[in-house]
């Protein structure tokens, strides 16, 4: 844990100083586009996730393995965060871009549904109370969106041109400079890292309250007194 | 092959509360489990398990020797739960169709099934009309009508009058005798000749 | 002096760069803190409850 | 007796149970053509306003009927043990799933399409367009039905299932209204919508397919 912690900042701090003062000014964008190193790593991690979230459930699933439904569901919450950091920034980018503050434009879309999805699944969660029973719910889920996923997708992306023309895609530059891509892929890592992080913190807690009449917690509590 | 029902090393956990735990039995062509235990004690809990409506959180449920394979398993058995699983709004020949249809041919037929449990002559009644205890005996008709050799019966005499009771306790001396085997629960206790009756007590 | 200055203005964009590294921070932090606080609470209810009995 | 038999036996008895209780079939229909009456006096009835909004305001509608409708799937069954013993049954559980589902189209979804001519001459569309607005939603609500159907045997078990249902089945009905809204608005303008329709097909024959897998094994889940 303390090594996933240090490597987390470590690779953090190169790519926000890398992002930050070293990549150069967009000629087109200036200095907002630096926002790119939140956004888009985001974006990818909310996906990611999602990926994870139902390979673990399908996992927990098939084997009845409990480590990989702790894994899915307590993806879940990290994932739904990450797709509201990429929509947050997206709009926040946006709006000296285009003027406003939210465009339908086919990421942001995507990611609002993919946000729906994620609300979906730790609803779903939430409200069975057999939490066997509920990581059962939510791998069936999370299987169903990850089929439902580039479907979506893709239908966003068709809606998109087709009503509002090629000239909203700023965001996808066509080439990037390696000064903005280095500081882009440190990010991504970053990012990844703290999803281990943040999800192992998560699952600690899931697996607690599971197996809270284990002796293994009677054991912990009884030394941490 | 004989038919055989196991539970090895069963435990369930629910609500927070160990029910059973290291659970084993074994039930054979002829024989009768019966269930006991207060209320809450898992004994529908176990049911279910057996039913394969429930994973046990650890152990597991064999037939004929080999883990539960479902088709095969659920074509040789039959439940009646707390539930009655007939709709109201159908008639007692109509909701007898169709739990025929969702199931392999049993050795009666719905008219003499009917006459068995005292139901000869509702056949077209709706379901609606009909007492708790008809309704109770309707459903008990399907096991009658379904080719099956397992009977997982959750508290089967609720609801019964005395002649219905001892209706029953007929059709399961009958069933075992024909080689069939029965799970059930029950806080009547069961008082059966020539029938070999297993007991595990929950609490 | 003046380069900190710029940096932090982000060349007029400051508002929109800084809001979206400070949420991002709230957010990924939250990701954080709620476990281990639902943790430690959570230990604390057990405790109670094992001392009771 | 055979998988075909008793997938059929399963068609029939749902039609059956809807047509005694009626008011199934009635109550989606009713919403739809009182949600879409809603529209001309909440935005007011500038022709080629309404116009404009018809093919969308007909397909979020035919959305929001369609998961009204989408508790009276399982509800019933679960409630009176029914659901129990089709899970039972020797067949796989993913055919006798996709009978219900079918008989829940024939009796929630193929009414839609009966009142929906009545409903675009309301919204003033142009005749060439209300053909292929029918065949969208032909080829549409069933996969309405069908992915729905995932949501409803998630939720059967809960008491409060209703809120959560709407949350996990609307973001997963946005392809189909997409597509279909989107050929209805081509083909007002008279522009071609083969692509469109295509695509509507083979979400349709994808969604045949796959659904029925989750919903048994969600059914299996609930039902614990």
């Amino acid at each position: 844990m303390p090594w996933l912690v240090s490597a987390f900042v470590l690779i953090t701090v190169a790519g926000l100083y890398g992002g930050l003062v070293l990549a150069p000014t967009d000629y087109q964008q200036g200095d907002s586009y630096r926002i790119i190193y939140i956004h888009v790593p985001s974006a990818w991690m909310s996906l990611f996730i999602y990926v994870v979230m139902a390979v673990a459930g399908a996992i927990g699933l098939v084997w009845h393995i409990k480590l990989a439904e702790i894994v899915a569901i307590s993806s879940a919450s990290v994932g739904a965060s990450f797709t509201f950091i990429a929509l947050v920034t997206g709009s926040l980018w946006g709006k000296p871009m285009w003027g406003t503050w939210w465009v339908w434009d086919a990421r942001l879309t995507s990611e609002l549904i993919l946000l729906f999805l994620y609300l979906g699944v730790i609803g779903l969660y939430g409200a069975i109370d057999d939490k066997r029973t509920a990581s059962r719910a939510v791998a069936i889920l999370a299987l169903v969106g990850v089929v439902n996923i580039p479907i979506i997708h893709y239908s966003v992306i068709w809606w998109n041109t087709l009503h509002q023309g090629p000239t909203v895609t700023k965001m996808d530059k066509p080439s990037i400079h390696v000064s903005m891509l280095i500081p882009l892929l440190l990010m991504a890592l970053s990012f990844k890292f703290f999803y281990v992080i943040a999800m192992l913190q998560r699952a600690r807690v899931e697996l607690l309250q599971r197996e809270r009449n284990a002796q293994w917690v009677k054991n912990l509590i009884s030394g941490s007194k | 092959m004989i038919p055989k029902l196991q539970g090895i090393g069963l435990s369930c956990i629910r609500d927070d509360r160990l029910l059973f735990e290291q659970l084993a039995f074994e039930v054979l062509s002829g024989q009768i489990l019966l269930l006991e235990g207060k209320n809450g004690s898992g004994k529908t809990s176990l049911l279910r398990i057996v039913c394969g409506f429930r994973q046990p959180d650890s152990g597991e449920i064999r037939w004929c020797g080999d883990a539960v394979n479902d088709s095969q398993f659920y074509a040789q058995m039959a439940y009646v739960g707390h539930l009655d699983g007939v709709k109201r709004e159908l008639s007692v020949l109509e909701n007898l169709k169709i739990a025929q249809s969702l199931n392999a041919t049993g050795q009666y037929s719905i008219n003499e099934a009917l006459c068995k449990v005292n139901l000869a002559g509702y056949d077209d009644v709706l379901v609606q009309a009909l007492s708790a205890g008809q309704k109770r005996r309707l459903s008990l008709a399907r096991l009658l009508i379904t080719a099956n050799v397992l009977w997982i019966l959750d508290e089967p005499f609720t609801s019964l009058d005395k002649q219905g009771i001892a209706l029953i306790e007929t059709l399961m001396t009958e069933h075992c005798a024909n080689g069939g085997m029965i799970v059930l629960t029950s806080h009547h206790d069961i008082d059966l000749n020539d029938v070999d009756v297993l007991r595990i007590n929950l609490s | 002096m003046s380069s900190m200055q710029e940096f932090f203005a982000m060349g007029g964009y400051a508002f929109y760069v800084w809001t979206s590294y400070g949420l991002t921070l709230i957010v990924l932090l939250a990701n954080i803190i709620i476990p281990v606080t639902q943790r430690k609470r959570f230990l604390r209810s057990l405790a109670l409850k094992q001392n009771r009995q | 007796m055979s998988l075909t038999q008793a997938f059929f036996a399963i068609i029939r008895r749902d039609l059956v149970l809807a047509l005694r209780r009626r008011s199934e079939i009635a109550n989606p229909l009713l919403f739809f053509v009182l949600v879409i009456t809603l529209f001309p006096l909440g935005i007011g009835a500038e022709p080629r306003l309404l116009q404009a909004i018809a093919p969308g305001v007909i397909w979020v509608s035919a959305l929001l009927a369609a998961m009204l409708s989408l508790d009276s799937l399982f509800r019933s069954d679960f409630d009176d043990g029914s659901l129990e013993q089709i899970l039972l049954s020797p067949h796989p559980t993913s055919v006798l799933v996709l009978g219900k589902i079918i008989a829940h189209w024939l009796v929630t979804g193929l009414p839609l399409l009966v009142v929906a001519p009545l409903l675009a001459v309301f919204l003033g569309m142009p005749n060439n367009s209300l053909g292929i607005l029918l065949l969208t939603l032909l080829l549409g609500t069933p996969v309405l039905s069908l992915i729905g159907a995932i949501g409803v045997a998630l939720t059967v078990g809960l008491r409060r299932g209703g809120m959560i249902l709407s949350l996990l089945v609307l973001p997963l009905y946005v392809p189909v209204l997409i597509f279909a809204g989107n050929a209805v608005q081509m083909a007002s303008s008279g522009l071609p919508v083969d692509a469109q329709i295509n695509i509507l097909i083979s979400i349709l024959l994808m969604a045949l397919v796959l659904a029925p897998l989750p919903v048994a094994a969600a059914l299996k889940m609930s039902i614990n």
